[in-house]
């Protein structure tokens, strides 16, 4: 019979005020095949650690169990006591009798016995198990960043400047995302272009950084270290290395569509280039809108005029595979849908704009040159409302979280205003202001103060058109007054969603998201930065609103993790995997189904477990009708050992 | 009307072209009037063939066998077996055909319509012929079995001899066929459930007292899974020592097996077998009551079955084999899964 | 001793009887079962073959053998559980199962002794009912040296001669039961005499079933061995264990320790009924099984019936009862198939 | 009966949400009754219908399966399948007559101590009226 030792820790009095660990020793004593049992102050403390070592090697223990607090906080140190006395990790365990007994009861009578339970079923776990060494794996030492925006960007920065290959895939035709359209950013007021166009610069001369713009991520197999990236490349139908930017094709371009990069407030040609410090500067000739979708006609004048024949209408979509080793999901926000917010007008009347218009009205390199204009009639506008938690904390209609940065922005944004227009007057409705961060909530002081902007603390409940004013109606509900203003221009903070396409890529990873379609983070406060699935990590706007400081951070947040694993040769995966018992397999494949890993396939009639893409959840196991499936070291022989301990059986 | 000299015909062309390695059929059994399985093997044979309202057998059961016997044969022929299926039947070769354990090509499917009837319940047959003893029964023109005994013969109408599960059958024509004998003629079914709501509509004492008394008459035989197609595991977690056991099986997986209730048949240990066999044929189970016929001692088991079927169809609208390529039961998921249920 | 018994005094006798536990055949559904007797109108004598047969009275199919403990102090302690003293009668049984128990009676009381069937058979007396009127379609009693009115195993044997039993008691237990109610019984007059003889001779007419040359099949079984045949005849055999199980002569059984509690480890040694058709029946821890298939399981049931049984015992391990053949859900006929083995090859 | 029973109660807890919302509650040094033994399991896609229908027969009074909430399964959809499979357990359960109190599911999320310690409670007020379990519990 195998000799277990048990090991019963007070945890000063945080266990030995509610469990009398002596007689859980006792009683653990008695247990069959315990050889040995005894409690310690501290058992984490040196003397506490030696003590079990001596232990281990004075009475010859084969494996044992340390009842103390819970495992997630010293399973890792008394595994290496185990270590250190010469026995397998995985002949440790932990049972959980502070967080989970000690702390949750009161009287020493009902504690204690629960605490045996729990020290009992620990032991009948621990003398199931078998011996386990980690899986070892060899690590592509390169890294793929998904989304060229400022996260992106300073994520791959980070990893290429640390020495490690990247691969930056961006969907549109340039990378720099939302923050190149912005005019200035809180609460510096700095021009958000100057800042940024400096890294663009430098990610496209980077020599370790491999830029895919106008590319999208179309399938990923592997696990961590090992990922296989199958990328779709979209053709642009332009050489941009011989491309001259002369911009003669654009003249002689017939069709005209909304420009994204204005948000529509102006047009642009079929064939383009995203904004004049694109990068990669190179034009893109948009094949949804050329041949004409209505004529179906590729009139071919770009081609006639293109001197070094950079035009080819017959390039072909590619696609390229990349083996690396950590990927970084940083794919950015979009604006809650127009449709959506049509209550407030937005989309149908030309005064209604959302953030990031008014962006563009205020930027330099704007529709309007930096000069404030509303767009119906170019006019300047005098009394200008902005709207706040336009879609957001609103769990009845429309997004129930806080998108964060709008109360700063729309600050920003009055100010802007009033420095264009010194005599027009900014209206805010808001719920709250929450300005929590360096310098943000002096500015608000500032706005309010210096530049006279109007804080109405309440709900918008109409906006529509009358004659050529927006008219807002809405409450104070400090004053508790109707309030009724003549606006000539409104400006809605929309809510910040996951960008378009963010749950299909989320399915491609395999790694999970909220409620709200942010992509989830493994653990909320120590694992901010990481996906559930190892090698995978978060950055920017994607896993949660969050302004660019924070992007910023996190992103670094993320390339620093990604270091963690591209540093190494070889990467350990823990051995707590499916085993097949091939006797009882049947090869139904009903486990190959709900594994969300793909790390079963059927192989001549029975199933095989790809160990490193396995994470040891157990699904399949409870699928399996023959148990022929089961993950090593929780076993249904585990559990049902555990059962009877738990229920004295 | 199932044409029995043409289903002969096929079975004969079959054989006589070596197309198949052998058919499985039903003949007279020995006591004269009720039908067994036959496993015809040479074309002069196929006029032992039969179809009456005795064939309640569900030959898939066998498929499983020949699996196994295919397994052991040094070089297998590996030509198609023939068999022939009612509705329910062809059912269980599709679940057969979802999980795997058989290829389509390793089944040559006779497919035999129930059209307006299917098969007769013995118990309820011989309440009617109260101590009478039949000879014959084939299905009559007008909804009625013509049942012949010693002295005579009675006409009984469908509905008032039909077993349980052929009132509550929902397609009474193979749904999978190679050939087919007979119309897809659709029964008439009213309510595929009645078998099992005056148990649902029982207090959970009722509920329980009656569990309780039919449940401690169980003597352990095993029919029940023995007679199952689905019931094909070559070990059962059931079982209380392994053998499916190999030269390399290590003591420590011997000594591993699970002794999750015991040999004896007691209440406990038979209402945990009882639950372990309803649970993994949730979702598999295509309702061909064999397991109720073969018990001995009269265990209702289609009340167990057919409450998994119920909550499968109402809960996840899950019907089980109608399609090979759908995912089993519960190795899929809908985002909506009702989880009221749940704190 | 021979006596008369009028129908309508049998409760009284019974009442005379209750320091026994009486089993006797009662109705459930459609079914008949061996139960304990509460009231005496629920007795139903007039009854097709019981489905599971009263051997389950004397070698139930479970009962403890003994029971164990372990601990860090005291170790192993072990502790027999013998059957309680307690008189039982089974009432009604056919006489077939009365010659069932004295098969099993060889098995149990050989040379080596089963104490704990031994002390339930030596507690019980069993007061058999012939068969007037063949209880089973399948009855074949005569064919396997029974009949329906054998006295074999019997203590008492009752028959019908319609307002009375004819009341035969064969053994000592037999006349101490009839000696408790001596004011019910009568003497019987030659009439009756006369009509029971009657009685017992068409029952035996009425027997449909029957196998010519049986005293051929056990020779003709042992070259019969390793014959292709039993692989035909087993097609249609699921592996259940209904023929065994509900055989009146079948006695093989598996012995489990069932654990209580395993801190302080605590249980029972158990015996519990098992069967040649399981295939887990002969499996050996090595993984070995001498029976793989089940052609060999259903050769290993007619082998041990109709020839291992008789090599030791001089007699055919079965009593003609038909249940193997009305239960089996596929139809498996043990009369057919000896009649194939005694012509096979011919 | 009622205030002298105390129910044997065993929870199947995953990991990553249920046991880390108990060990909050801890943490936070909520209270709650002791009838509660936990199994900590990797998630609550693993817990099969067997191991509910052991603890049962082993003499359980009741029996918690507790997950993380849909959506937020650290394995992405295990919990969606113990959703399904154990929705069709209890539903056996109560088909046979047991009560429905005594096999309970729920989903507890790693910052949810507090609706942990609700449901422990609640679990047990429930199953105090009902008294020890012994339909499916074995006699030997």
């Amino acid at each position: 019979m195998k000799k277990t030792g048990v090991f019963i820790c007070h945890c000063g009095i945080n266990i030995a005020g509610t469990v009398d660990v002596k007689k859980v020793a006792e009683e653990l004593a008695k247990h069959p095949g315990v050889a040995h049992a005894e409690d310690y102050v501290y058992m984490c403390s040196d003397p506490g650690q030696n003590l079990i070592i001596q232990a281990i090697k004075e009475k010859k223990l084969d494996n044992i169990v340390v009842a103390c607090c819970s495992p997630t906080l010293h399973e890792t140190t008394f595994r290496n006591t185990a270590k250190a006395a010469g026995m397998n990790a995985f002949h440790c365990e932990i049972a959980n009798i502070r967080e989970q007994c000690s702390w949750v009861h009161k009287e020493m009578e009902k504690a204690t016995p629960k605490a045996t339970k729990i020290t009992k079923s620990a032991v009948e776990k621990v003398r199931t198990n078998e011996a386990l060494e980690p899986l070892s794996v060899p690590v592509t030492r390169k890294a793929m960043v998904i989304g060229g925006g400022i996260a992106g960007i300073q994520a791959s920065l980070d990893l290429a400047t640390s020495g490690f290959e990247v691969i930056l895939v961006e969907r549109s035709p340039s990378i720099g995302g939302h923050m190149i359209q912005l005019s200035e950013t809180f609460p510096t007021l700095d021009c958000s272009q100057c800042i940024l166009t400096p890294k663009m610069v430098e990610v496209s001369k980077h020599p370790k950084i491999k830029l895919m713009t106008y590319c999208e991520v179309q399938e990923v197999s592997g696990y961590v270290g090992n990922f296989k990236v199958k990328i779709l490349k979209k053709p642009t139908y332009v050489y941009a290395d011989k491309c001259t930017l002369c911009d003669e094709c654009t003249k002689v371009c017939p069709i005209v569509v909304p420009n994204e990069f204005d948000l529509g407030l102006t047009g642009r040609r079929a064939i383009y280039i995203p904004f004049p410090q694109a990068i990669p500067a190179s034009y893109t000739l948009d094949d949804k809108n050329c041949p004409d979708p209505f004529t179906t006609i590729a009139c071919g004048k770009c081609a006639d005029v293109c001197k070094p024949k950079a035009i080819d209408f017959d390039m072909k979509p590619q696609i390229v595979e990349e083996e690396v080793g950590a990927i970084i999901v940083a794919t950015g926000f979009d604006l809650y849908d127009k449709e959506k917010m049509a209550e407030y007008g937005y989309g149908k009347i030309p005064n209604v704009l959302d953030g990031l218009q008014f962006e563009r009205l205020c930027s330099a390199s704007g529709p309007t040159r930096g000069k404030i204009l509303r767009p119906s009639d170019h006019k300047e506008p005098k009394e200008v409302v902005f709207i706040q938690c336009s879609g957001s904390r609103d769990p009845e209609l429309h997004c129930p979280y806080c998108s964060k940065i709008c109360c700063m922005y729309t600050v920003k944004h009055a100010m802007l205003y009033k420095h264009h227009v010194h005599d027009g007057q900014a209206y805010i409705f808001y719920i709250d202001i929450r300005s929590g961060g360096k310098g943000y909530e002096e500015f608000v002081q500032r706005a309010v103060e210096e530049d006279g902007v109007i804080y109405l603390r309440g709900k918008v409940s109409r906006i529509f058109e009358e004659k050529d004013k927006v008219k807002v109606w809405g409450v104070d509900t400090l004053t508790g007054k109707s309030v009724e203003i003549e606006a000539d221009m409104v400006v809605l903070a929309m809510a910040m969603r996951p960008s378009k396409g963010a749950e299909e890529l989320a399915k491609k990873l395999k790694i999970a998201m909220d409620k709200d379609g942010f992509l989830a983070e493994a653990h909320p406060k120590l694992r901010p930065v990481e996906s559930v699935t190892s090698g995978m990590f978060l950055a920017g706007a994607a896993q949660a609103p969050k302004d660019i400081p924070e992007a910023v951070a996190q992103a670094s947040g993320a390339a620093s993790k990604a270091v963690t694993i591209l540093s190494q040769e070889r990467l350990f995966h823990a051995p707590t995997v499916a085993k097949v018992l091939k006797n009882l397999c049947t090869g139904c494949g009903m486990c190959v189904l709900v594994c969300p890993y793909d790390a079963l396939a059927l192989k001549d009639g029975k199933v095989e477990v790809n160990e490193v893409l396995c994470e040891g959840c157990g699904t399949c196991s409870a699928t399996c009708l023959r148990a022929a499936i089961q993950v090593k070291n929780l076993t249904p022989l585990h559990v049902h050992e555990m059962i009877k301990a738990c229920l004295g059986g | 009307m199932v044409n029995i000299q043409s289903l002969k015909e096929e079975a004969r062309k079959c054989l006589q072209e070596g197309k198949v390695k052998y058919i499985i059929g039903y003949e007279k059994g020995a006591d004269g009037w009720k039908a067994n399985p036959a496993f015809i093997k040479k074309p002069e044979d196929v006029e032992k063939l039969i179809w009456d309202p005795t064939c309640f057998h569900n030959l898939a059961r066998f498929l499983v066998d020949e699996k196994r016997r295919k397994a052991k044969e040094k070089q297998p022929d590996t030509r198609p077996v023939g068999v022939v299926v009612k509705g329910c039947d062809s059912r269980a070769v599709v679940i057969l055909l979802q999980e795997k354990f058989i290829e389509r090509n390793d089944v040559y499917i006779l497919g035999l319509s129930c059209e307006k009837a299917g098969v007769v319940d013995e118990r309820k047959l011989a309440r009617k012929l109260d101590g009478k003893k039949p000879v014959k029964i084939e299905l009559g023109e007008k909804d009625n079995f013509l049942v012949f005994t010693d002295d005579g013969k009675a006409e009984i109408p469908v509905r008032e001899i039909l077993a349980e599960r052929c009132l509550e059958c929902k397609a009474n024509f193979p749904v999978i066929s190679d050939v087919l004998f007979g119309e897809k003629t659709k029964r008439e079914v009213l309510n595929p459930f009645q078998s099992i709501e005056k148990m649902e509509s029982l207090a959970q004492e009722d509920k329980w007292n009656f569990w309780k008394q039919t449940l401690a008459k169980c003597i352990r035989c095993y029919a029940c899974r023995s007679v199952c197609p689905m019931c094909y595991c070559d070990e059962c977690v059931s079982d209380t020592i392994n053998f499916a056991v190999t030269a390399d099986t290590t003591a420590e997986e011997k000594a591993q097996k699970i002794k999750w209730l015991e040999k004896s048949p007691v209440l406990s240990e038979n209402i945990f077998y009882n639950l372990v066999r309803a649970i993994h044929l949730a979702g598999r189970c295509i309702d061909c009551g064999e397991c109720e016929r073969a018990c001995p001692v009269n265990i209702p088991l289609r009340l167990l079955n057919k409450k998994m079927e119920k909550e499968a169809l109402k809960l996840f609208g899950y019907e089980a084999g109608f399609d090979p390529s759908q995912p089993s039961l519960i190795s899929c998921f809908k985002d909506e899964d009702p989880q009221d249920f749940i704190r | 001793m021979d006596k008369i018994l009028a129908k309508k005094d049998l409760s009284q006798w019974l009442k005379k009887l209750d320091s026994y536990d009486i089993y006797a055949p009662q109705k459930d559904e459609d079914q008949w079962t061996f139960s304990i007797v509460e009231n005496s109108d629920a007795i139903s004598l007039d009854y097709p073959n019981v489905v599971v047969p009263s051997k389950k009275v004397i070698f139930p199919q479970r009962e403890f053998l003994l029971e164990f403990s372990q601990s860090n102090e005291k170790g192993y302690q072990i502790k027999e559980i013998l059957p309680e003293e307690k008189s039982v009668i089974i009432l009604g049984l056919r006489p077939c199962e009365g010659k069932a128990f004295s098969l099993m009676d060889r098995v149990f009381g050989g040379e080596l002794k089963d104490p704990y069937y031994l002390k339930r058979r030596e507690a019980t007396t069993l007061i058999s009912l012939s068969c007037s009127t063949p209880p089973s379609p399948h009855c074949f009693c005569l064919s396997v040296e029974g009949s329906p009115h054998s006295k074999e195993g019997l203590d008492v044997l009752l028959t019908d001669i319609g307002e009375k039993f004819y009341v035969e008691s064969i053994t000592e237990k037999g006349n101490r039961l009839i000696d408790q109610a001596k004011q019910v019984f009568h003497e019987p007059t030659s009439e009756e005499r006369k009509k029971v003889e009657k009685i017992k001779s068409d029952a035996e007419k009425k027997i449909k079933r029957e196998i010519k040359g049986l005293n051929n099949i056990p020779a003709k079984l042992k070259g019969m061995f390793d014959s292709p045949f039993w692989d035909e005849e087993s097609m249609s055999c699921i592996r259940c264990g209904i023929c065994t199980f509900l055989c009146p002569t079948c006695h093989c059984f598996d012995i489990n320790d069932e654990v209580e509690t395993s801190s302080p480890m605590l249980g029972k040694r158990v015996r519990t009924w098992d069967t040649c058709q399981f295939p887990d029946f002969t499996m050996h821890s090595s993984g070995h099984n001498p029976r793989p298939e089940k052609a060999s399981r259903l050769r290993q049931r007619i082998n041990h019936k109709f020839q291992y049984f008789v090599e030791v015992h001089q007699k055919y391990q079965c009593t003609g009862c038909g249940r193997c053949i009305s239960l089996c859900p596929v139809g498996i006929d043990i009369i057919k198939v000896l009649e194939k083995v005694r012509d096979y090859g011919a | 009966m009622e205030d002298t029973f105390e129910p044997r109660i065993v929870a199947f807890l995953c990991k990553w949400c249920s046991s880390a919302g108990s060990d909050l509650a801890g943490v936070s040094r909520m209270e709650y009754p002791s009838n509660v033994t936990p199994i900590q399991v990797m998630c609550s896609g693993s817990v099969s219908p067997l191991y509910i229908f052991s603890a049962l027969n082993r003499g359980a009074d009741g029996v918690l399966v507790s997950g993380c909430h849909p959506g937020d399964c650290h394995y992405i959809k295990g919990n969606y399948y113990a959703r399904r499979r154990l929705a069709l357990a209890k539903k056996l359960l109560e088909h046979i007559g047991l009560e429905p109190e005594r096999f309970q599911m729920s989903w507890v999320s790693a910052a949810e101590g507090q609706k942990y310690t609700q449901i422990i409670k609640e679990l047990v007020r429930e199953l105090k009226p009902l008294g020890p379990q012994t339909k499916l519990r074995r006699k030997v």
